[in-house]
């Protein structure tokens, strides 16, 4: 039988990683709002923000805001050449959502493969933001980087909202998801809307591999599993809000160690597959997706 | 005996109750209309009739069994078709094909008869072929049957979606503003195509908002306002109504509409 | 940065409810019918058959595999392409498949063509269990679920090692054969599977154009549309997931009886990539597409394999500029040879 | 001119799970027929290493052996570790009697064992090793597992169970992970909360930093971690977050790379010496040796068996592979015979930390 | 044919020598191998309100998508001279084009206030005139006031097409062109939305309508076109075709 400290360490330690799901998660929803499009490639955003800041921090030795600032400029800028040369073209060419979505996995094997033949295949990592550590509440533990995540993340999920539902972009940007022609016909550049869009969500997802990668690694493959966390995350949520994606990612986590705890890690993910399928069933529209259902 | 009956048929919305307590009686073989502003309730109405809603309370009888919210396909199996205020064809398919399965009740047959194609399968499908080919030619859709449902003008994308629904073979026809889009010429063979299956027993529910239409060939008329039924009469009765004038003709409304 | 002619033209059209709930079928049924462009890309088929058949060589494994993924891909079909669902999780079905053959043949002796018959059973079953529930959900919900679906299977195959041996995974499984007879040549078992494909085709064909065909191609637009006309949505959905199901399971156990070995690997997330890779390449919704598809996005990898270890990248391009310069597939580009070409494209 | 060389085949997940391991596989087999050409090839021809991605997937791994044996029609193996995709074309290379060196663990099938030879050293090896210095150099008696389910970390956590008491050592916490899980502190607490003093973790791979980093951001300063065998950049980067707490087997060949003198085998050292000298030549001093050792040995012995069988015929290498005998080579010492397919006998492990950077050998426990 | 009856208007500038509002020349466009629309000539002048008429699958909306350039389309579109028909449909939106779609093309997961607020999308910031925008739109539709916050989707279908209406005047368009605005609308609805048209027209807005509904089409125009298979059958003043007039010797043929 755990004892007590043993039982809220792992909560703790479930809603740590939940923290990072829920960051990966984040990313989705921008590009979702913007065009209902998935973007599969969002874990290698997650894994290139990493890979730079490591190259800026450690190779080249630059402070840590710069080599952050400087890795999340040039991710976004990679997401707007994944907009202009897949994306753009596709859609003006009615392809259909999923040849879309299959083309953004297609993204990811091209940028994995690139990065392997110029960075390398192994694995890189940096000291976490704020040395020392853990904080230590009686016999729980938590990672000072987990305050990083938690304070970026809930900073990040408050500015996309604000942005979605109080600014004139954000709102074209769901605009042009819901009905591109009629977005077009009140003078919303569609296109440059898409491209921010996918410009903000790599951004987002940079920022998410540039505050995970200190809790563990970032290599050329880590976007397929990021990616697959962060999607399951924000389905849980909901998908499409930022808040409800960052508490998807929590829940997911939980339910995680959860289910380690109860029945091993082997057997984590069915769990908490089943716990998400269930909670499916009783909310077909994720937990914090009721808005919005139709007759 | 009423075909279809309506008792106290009421549905919220969060704050905003959409149809309240509707009593309405359909008589068989009759050419019944709903009309009223917009908003009032008539699309909700009918969504509840068809078991696209479930009502908040009310019951609803057609030919006399309890219909309340039975499953959609269930009450179209009864005979109750409906039709939708935004057309909801089948893009992918052919304007023939669109009709051929509205006669999915009518028929039978399943993967193994698709596989084996015993001959009765065969006969039917040519059947259903043939069949529909005819109902496009009665709604005037005939030149285009092989064409792409999707690439139809908007009011004849309403024709067909006419002609599908009575490939189903209905007792009972609800019909959510089959004229809008259509122009006078095209109302005008709307209006006979309905009063042609009507007169071959198809008893018909039409929403619409086309006074000329409704006043024309309705043998019955209900308004329904913010959700209640203010009143019920023959087409002469409404247009007099003064309820229903303040309502939803306006004043000047009436001879404007009637001579178009 | 924008060119007013791709920035215009009738792309907007479609609004998002229209991409996202109902999948293609509104490409696909008008280019379905196998007519002569069908039949030209059938001839090309049947040519790069040949071709591979006389060669020989590894192709010939190249083939068999790319006939497996087509016999899983023309049952995915019948779920993604003519009803309009999503399903990223088919690929457990394979692995009921695969292991059902495996266990079924290793460990109680049963004949290979029993195993995949029985195989077929239970995951048919399974597919009806868990459909039931599942299948109310819709669009990237349902993606979701059925993507569960798949990984849960791949993490019980990985953890239940007495059943599975995990990632050891399960050798020795026999070859296909009746009785004593074994098809143990590469050329005969490439033509065993060759034929089963077409059968496997010809059963889509045949269920496309009928009542439950349309039944499920009505669904896969409208649904309200398909309801009011007595369709029983469920039920019909449940069917095409059930078919998809046995065909991919019988992929699964036809892999295990052509390689004669089975790891978790083999069901996993690749197969869900590669059989959409195929489906879309070749052109869902329509009947040879899945086939078209299977064949040339495993030829693909071959052909650019000379480029060694740029082999992924220029695969990726490829395909990037295949979906981009043919987004409906291939199957779809026939459409431009038919009258009333459907799809405006824009600045053309 | 297909007469005039000796084509040689290697399956390798260059991309997937396996690609770490896998290239410095290749690193080791591509110095070695270098090695082997300049010195005249063998019976009198050029060797030629055919590798394919085989993306660390069985269903690749299928293709890429059908196509070297078919298309470049090599007449022997040295394939990588990527174990399912080396049974999987187990049967089929059986079949067309080709010996096949791995770098995994052997298939599973008695008669397709008798065409493979293993270079992994047996699983028992890593797990004693790590014990044995528990035992003598700790005063640590409970360690908790914390492993994946591959092939060989499966083989590995059942002699973990079974070896324990002889070390006079307790399992306290049995745990599992999976490859590419992104956080392991729900295992990491539960294997301290059962009192364990040491994680003896099983499995390759780059979930060591993560394994390290968990325990660092839990704040058990006192917990030792015991990893498996793994490549120098991992080793390093996990070293660089646990400093001397992180403890791992190394082959001795990995922790001498800079001082052979560590070698104190004369004959051993000289396998080795052959071995990094080239290998330092062509790839500088960022270099792993622990897999491309074995597979520079595994690819001179083949060479040694093809010389004795006079031929390149498989039946007759295989035979003659079996009788090669007792072999010192630059990664360990080997004794392949007709029963005997895993070549590595004797445990050729040292428990190593690392320190600035580098790896060193422990010598005297902390 | 209808030659007379198409050169009972002048057609050319007006006579102050300014540019119509929007000219037309040799339009055309197809879908694939439809010609949905063969050369077109048409034409608003400043603060015209014309009507085109025409049966079914006649080419009218196909001739409103073509001017805000979501069809791609060959010939000659200017605006206030200026041509614009290379422009992409958000930059002729910018120029004051707007356009009320047939269905309605709203933003069905948006609020209604959300959707008019999309509507002011070129406004960029300027609050005040939002806020004087939205008190005509409530005004003329006291029902969206009522709804601001439901979802757009959940709307009756009027209601639906209220907003529509209603975002496209949050706009400020210079042309408003209107595909059949009345489908759907009550007749009291419908006849205030036509009387709403004429207000704005009288205030000087330049309206292109497509209409089936030809008797309400007919009160506020003052020309007519009357186009049928793509192609234009007639050019007519309104007041020419009273409702005696026979529409549909021009439809057919
Ligand atoms: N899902 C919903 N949520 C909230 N309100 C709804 C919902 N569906 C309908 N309503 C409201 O209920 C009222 C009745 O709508 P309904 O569609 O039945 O009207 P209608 O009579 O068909 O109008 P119209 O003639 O304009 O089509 C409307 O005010 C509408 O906004
Ligand atoms: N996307 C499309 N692809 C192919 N053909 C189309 C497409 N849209 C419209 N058409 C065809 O173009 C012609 C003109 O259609 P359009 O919609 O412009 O007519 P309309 O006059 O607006 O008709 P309605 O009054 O019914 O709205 C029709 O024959 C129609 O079938
Ligand atoms: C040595 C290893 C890398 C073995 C590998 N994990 C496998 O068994 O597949
Ligand atoms: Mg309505
Ligand atoms: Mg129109």
């Amino acid at each position: 039988m755990p004892s007590l400290v043993e039982l809220v360490q792992s909560l703790v330690n479930g809603v740590g990683i939940g923290l990072v799901y829920g960051l990966i998660a984040i990313g989705f929803c921008v590009i979702y709002n913007a065009s209902g499009i998935v973007n599969f490639a969002q874990g290698v955003f997650v894994m290139l923000g990493g890979m730079f800041t490591h190259a800026f921090l450690i190779k080249l030795g630059w402070p840590l805001a710069v080599a952050a600032l400087v890795s999340i400029v040039a991710v976004a800028a990679i997401g707007v050449v994944v907009h202009v040369a897949v994306v753009r073209p596709m859609w003006n060419r009615k392809a259909p959502l999923f040849a879309i979505i299959l083309a953004t996995l297609a993204v990811q094997l091209l940028i994995e493969q690139i990065v392997i033949l110029t960075m390398g295949d192994q694995p890189r990592t940096y000291p976490d933001f704020t040395p020392g550590g853990p904080l230590k509440l009686g016999d729980i533990a938590i990672s000072y980087q987990l305050f990083w995540i938690l304070g970026c993340g809930a900073l990040m999920v408050a500015l996309l909202t604000l942005f979605f539902t109080r600014t004139r972009a954000g709102r074209a940007l769901r605009a042009c998801s819901q009905n591109r022609e009629a977005a077009a016909l009140l003078g919303i550049p569609v296109d440059a809307m898409l491209m921010l869009s996918f410009a903000l969500s790599a951004a987002l997802g940079a920022a998410a591999g540039i505050l995970i990668t200190p809790t563990q690694y970032t290599a050329y493959g880590v976007g397929a599993p990021f990616g697959t966390n962060g999607f399951i995350a924000a389905i849980i949520g909901g998908f499409g809000s930022a808040p409800a994606a960052l508490l998807g990612g929590v829940l997911l986590g939980v339910v995680q160690s959860a289910a380690i705890v109860v029945v091993g890690a082997g057997y984590k993910n069915v769990v908490a597959l089943t716990v998400l399928l269930i909670v499916l069933l009783f909310f077909p529209q994720g937990l914090f997706g009721g808005r919005g259902k139709k007759a | 005996m009423a075909l279809l009956s309506v008792r106290g048929l009421t549905k919220r919305f969060a704050g905003l109750t959409a149809v309240n307590a509707i009593d309405l009686d359909v008589p068989e073989g009759s050419l019944f209309a709903v009309i009223g502003p917009n908003g009032a309730g008539k699309t909700t109405f009918f969504n509840m009739v068809s078991g696209f809603l479930p009502p908040t309370e009310g019951t609803i009888a057609f030919a006399g069994a309890d219909i309340t919210r039975l499953r959609q396909d269930r009450i179209a199996a009864a005979g109750l078709v409906r039709t939708f205020q935004l057309v909801q064809l089948f893009k992918g398919l052919t304007v023939a094909e669109n009709v051929e399965v509205g006669f999915h009740l009518a028929t039978r047959g399943g993967v193994t008869a698709a596989l084996l194609r015993p001959s009765w399968f065969r006969r039917q499908e040519a059947d259903v072929h043939a069949r529909a080919r005819e109902l496009l030619a009665f709604v005037g859709l005939g030149a285009v049957a092989d064409q792409d449902a999707e690439l139809l003008p908007y009011g004849q994308q309403r024709l067909l979606e006419v002609a599908r629904a009575l490939a189903a073979k209905p007792r009972l026809l609800l019909l959510d503003e089959p004229a809008a889009g259509l122009n006078a010429h095209e109302t005008d063979a709307l209006a006979e195509v309905i009063q042609e299956l009507n007169r071959k027993g198809t008893t018909v529910l039409l929403i619409e908002h086309d006074m000329a239409l409704v006043t024309r060939i309705a043998h019955r008329i209900a308004v329904l306002d913010f959700g209640c039924k203010i009143a019920e009469g023959t087409p002469d009765e409404i247009k007099r109504h003064p309820d229903v004038i303040a309502a939803y003709l306006g004043a000047e409304e009436t001879p404007e509409a009637a001579h178009a | 940065m924008s060119s007013p002619r791709a920035a215009s033209g009738p792309s907007f059209r479609r609004t998002r409810s229209d991409r996202t709930m109902t999948l293609p079928a509104t490409i696909s049924t008008r280019l379905g019918r196998v007519g002569w462009v069908g039949i030209g890309a059938a001839v090309l088929i049947a040519l790069l058959f040949g071709f591979v058949f006389l060669r020989g060589g590894y192709l010939l494994t190249v083939m068999q595999l790319a006939m497996i993924y087509g016999l899983f891909c023309v049952g995915l079909n019948f779920f993604m392409g003519y009803t309009g669902q999503a399903s990223f999780g088919q690929n457990a079905f394979a692995a009921i498949g695969g292991y059902g053959s495996a266990i079924l043949c290793v460990q109680y002796g049963l004949p290979p063509i029993l195993a995949l018959v029985v195989a077929m059973a239970i995951a048919g079953v399974a597919a009806l269990v868990v459909g039931w529930p599942t299948l109310r959900l819709r669009g990237h919900y349902l993606a979701m679920a059925t993507f569960a679906l798949g990984l849960i299977t791949y993490d019980v195959s990985v953890q239940w090692e007495s059943l599975t041996k995990g990632y050891m995974g399960y050798a020795g499984i026999p070859p296909l054969g009746i009785g004593p007879y074994e098809i143990d040549d590469e050329r005969a078992k490439l033509v065993c599977l060759m034929v089963i494909l077409l059968f496997g085709l010809w059963i889509s064909n045949r269920l496309r154009d009928s009542r439950f065909g349309r039944a499920l191609r009505a669904i896969s637009t409208s649904e309200p549309g398909a309801a009011a006309l007595g369709i029983r949505i469920p039920r019909y959905k449940l069917a095409a997931f059930v078919i998809a199901a046995l065909y991919a399971s019988a992929a699964g156990s036809l892999f295990a009886h052509v390689v004669g070995f089975i790891s978790p690997e083999v069901f996993g997330l690749q197969m869900v990539v590669v059989t959409f890779t195929m489906l879309y390449v070749g052109g869902i919704g329509t009947v040879l597409g899945p086939a078209i598809g299977a064949v040339v996005a495993s030829l693909l990898p071959e052909v650019v394999r000379g480029t060694g270890r740029f082999q992924d990248i220029a695969y990726a391009l490829v395909l990037l500029v295949l979906l981009v310069y043919a987004p409906k597939g291939l199957s779809a580009l026939s459409g431009l040879g038919r009258p009333r070409a459907a799809t405006p494209q824009a600045g053309s | 001119a297909a007469q005039d060389t000796i084509k040689i085949g290697s399956s390798l997940g260059l991309t997937g799970y396996g690609s770490i391991t896998d290239g410095h596989w290749r690193e080791g087999l591509e110095l070695a027929v270098e090695a082997l050409n300049a010195k005249g090839g063998v019976l009198g021809k050029k060797l030629q290493l055919v590798h394919e991605d085989n993306k660390s997937i069985p269903q690749q791994a299928v293709l890429v052996y059908r196509k070297m044996m078919t298309e470049d029609k090599v007449v022997a193996f040295d394939s990588g570790c990527i174990s399912a995709g080396n049974f999987a074309a187990a049967s089929f290379v059986t079949r067309a009697k080709l010996p096949m060196m791995l770098c995994s663990i052997l298939p599973q099938q008695p008669e397709e064992q008798k065409w493979a030879f293993s270079f992994l050293p047996p699983p028992k090896f890593e797990v004693d090793s790590r014990y044995e210095f528990l035992k003598s150099k700790t005063d640590i008696r409970k360690v908790g597992i914390l492993g994946d389910p591959s092939p060989y970390g499966s083989l590995m956590r059942k002699f973990a169970l079974e070896d324990a008491k002889e070390f006079g050592l307790e399992v306290v916490a049995n745990e599992s992970y999976q490859q590419e899980d992104a956080d392991f502190s729900v295992q990491i607490g539960r294997i301290n909360a059962a009192g364990a003093g040491a994680i003896i973790m099983i499995g390759q791979g780059n979930a060591v930093i993560t394994v390290a980093k968990n325990i660092k951001s839990l704040g058990l300063d006192k917990m030792l971690l015991l990893g498996s065998v793994n490549e120098r950049d991992l080793l390093v980067e996990a070293g660089r977050v646990l400093g001397d707490r992180y403890l791992f087997p190394s082959p001795i060949i990995q922790v001498a790379i800079d001082d052979l003198a560590l070698i104190t085998d004369p004959k051993a050292r000289a396998a080795a010496e052959a071995f990094i000298t080239p290998l330092k030549a062509k790839h500088g001093g960022k270099i792993d040796t622990s897999m491309s050792s074995r597979a520079w040995d595994s690819l001179l012995m083949l060479a040694q068996a093809m010389e004795a069988a006079k031929t390149t015929e498989g039946t007759a290498v295989r035979d003659a592979f079996e009788k090669i005998g007792p072999y010192v080579g630059a990664g360990a010492p080997y004794e392949f015979s007709p029963t005997q397919h895993v070549g590595i006998t004797k445990n050729p492990y040292v428990i190593a930390y690392v320190k600035d950077g580098k790896l060193a050998i422990n010598h005297d426990g902390r | 044919m209808t030659a007379a009856d198409a050169t009972l208007v002048d057609a050319r500038p007006a006579a102050d020598g300014r540019p119509p509002l929007i000219e037309v020349a040799g339009l055309s466009a197809s879908y694939g191998r439809v010609a949905a629309l063969k050369p077109v000539d048409l034409r608003v002048g400043e603060g015209e309100f014309v009507t085109v008429l025409g049966p079914n699958g006649a080419g009218k909306t196909t001739l409103l998508r073509a001017i805000a350039r979501l069809v791609p389309g060959a010939g000659r579109i200017s605006f206030r001279g200026q041509d614009i028909s290379a422009l992409p449909t958000h930059k002729v939106a910018r120029l004051g084009i707007v356009m009320v779609q047939e269905g309605r093309g709203l933003f069905g997961e948006m609020t209604v206030r959300e959707n008019l607020l999309l509507g002011a999308y070129g406004l960029g910031g300027a609050g005040e005139e939002i806020e004087r925008r939205f008190a005509t739109v409530f005004e003329l539709f006291p029902k969206l006031r009522l709804r601001a916050d439901q979802i757009a989707a959940s709307m009756s279908g009027g209601e639906q097409q209220m907003l529509a209406v209603g975002r496209a005047l949050m706009a400020g368009p210079q042309l408003l062109m209107l595909d059949e605005p009345s489908l759907g609308l009550a007749p009291r609805v419908a006849s205030g939305i036509l009387d709403t048209l004429g207000e704005l027209n009288r205030n000087g807005l330049g309206i292109l309508l497509v209409e089936q509904k030809a008797p309400l089409a007919l009160k506020l125009a003052k020309r007519v076109y009357v186009l049928a298979s793509g192609s234009v059958r007639a050019e007519l003043p309104a007041d020419q075709i009273g409702s005696h007039h026979d529409l549909a010797r021009y439809y057919f043929h």
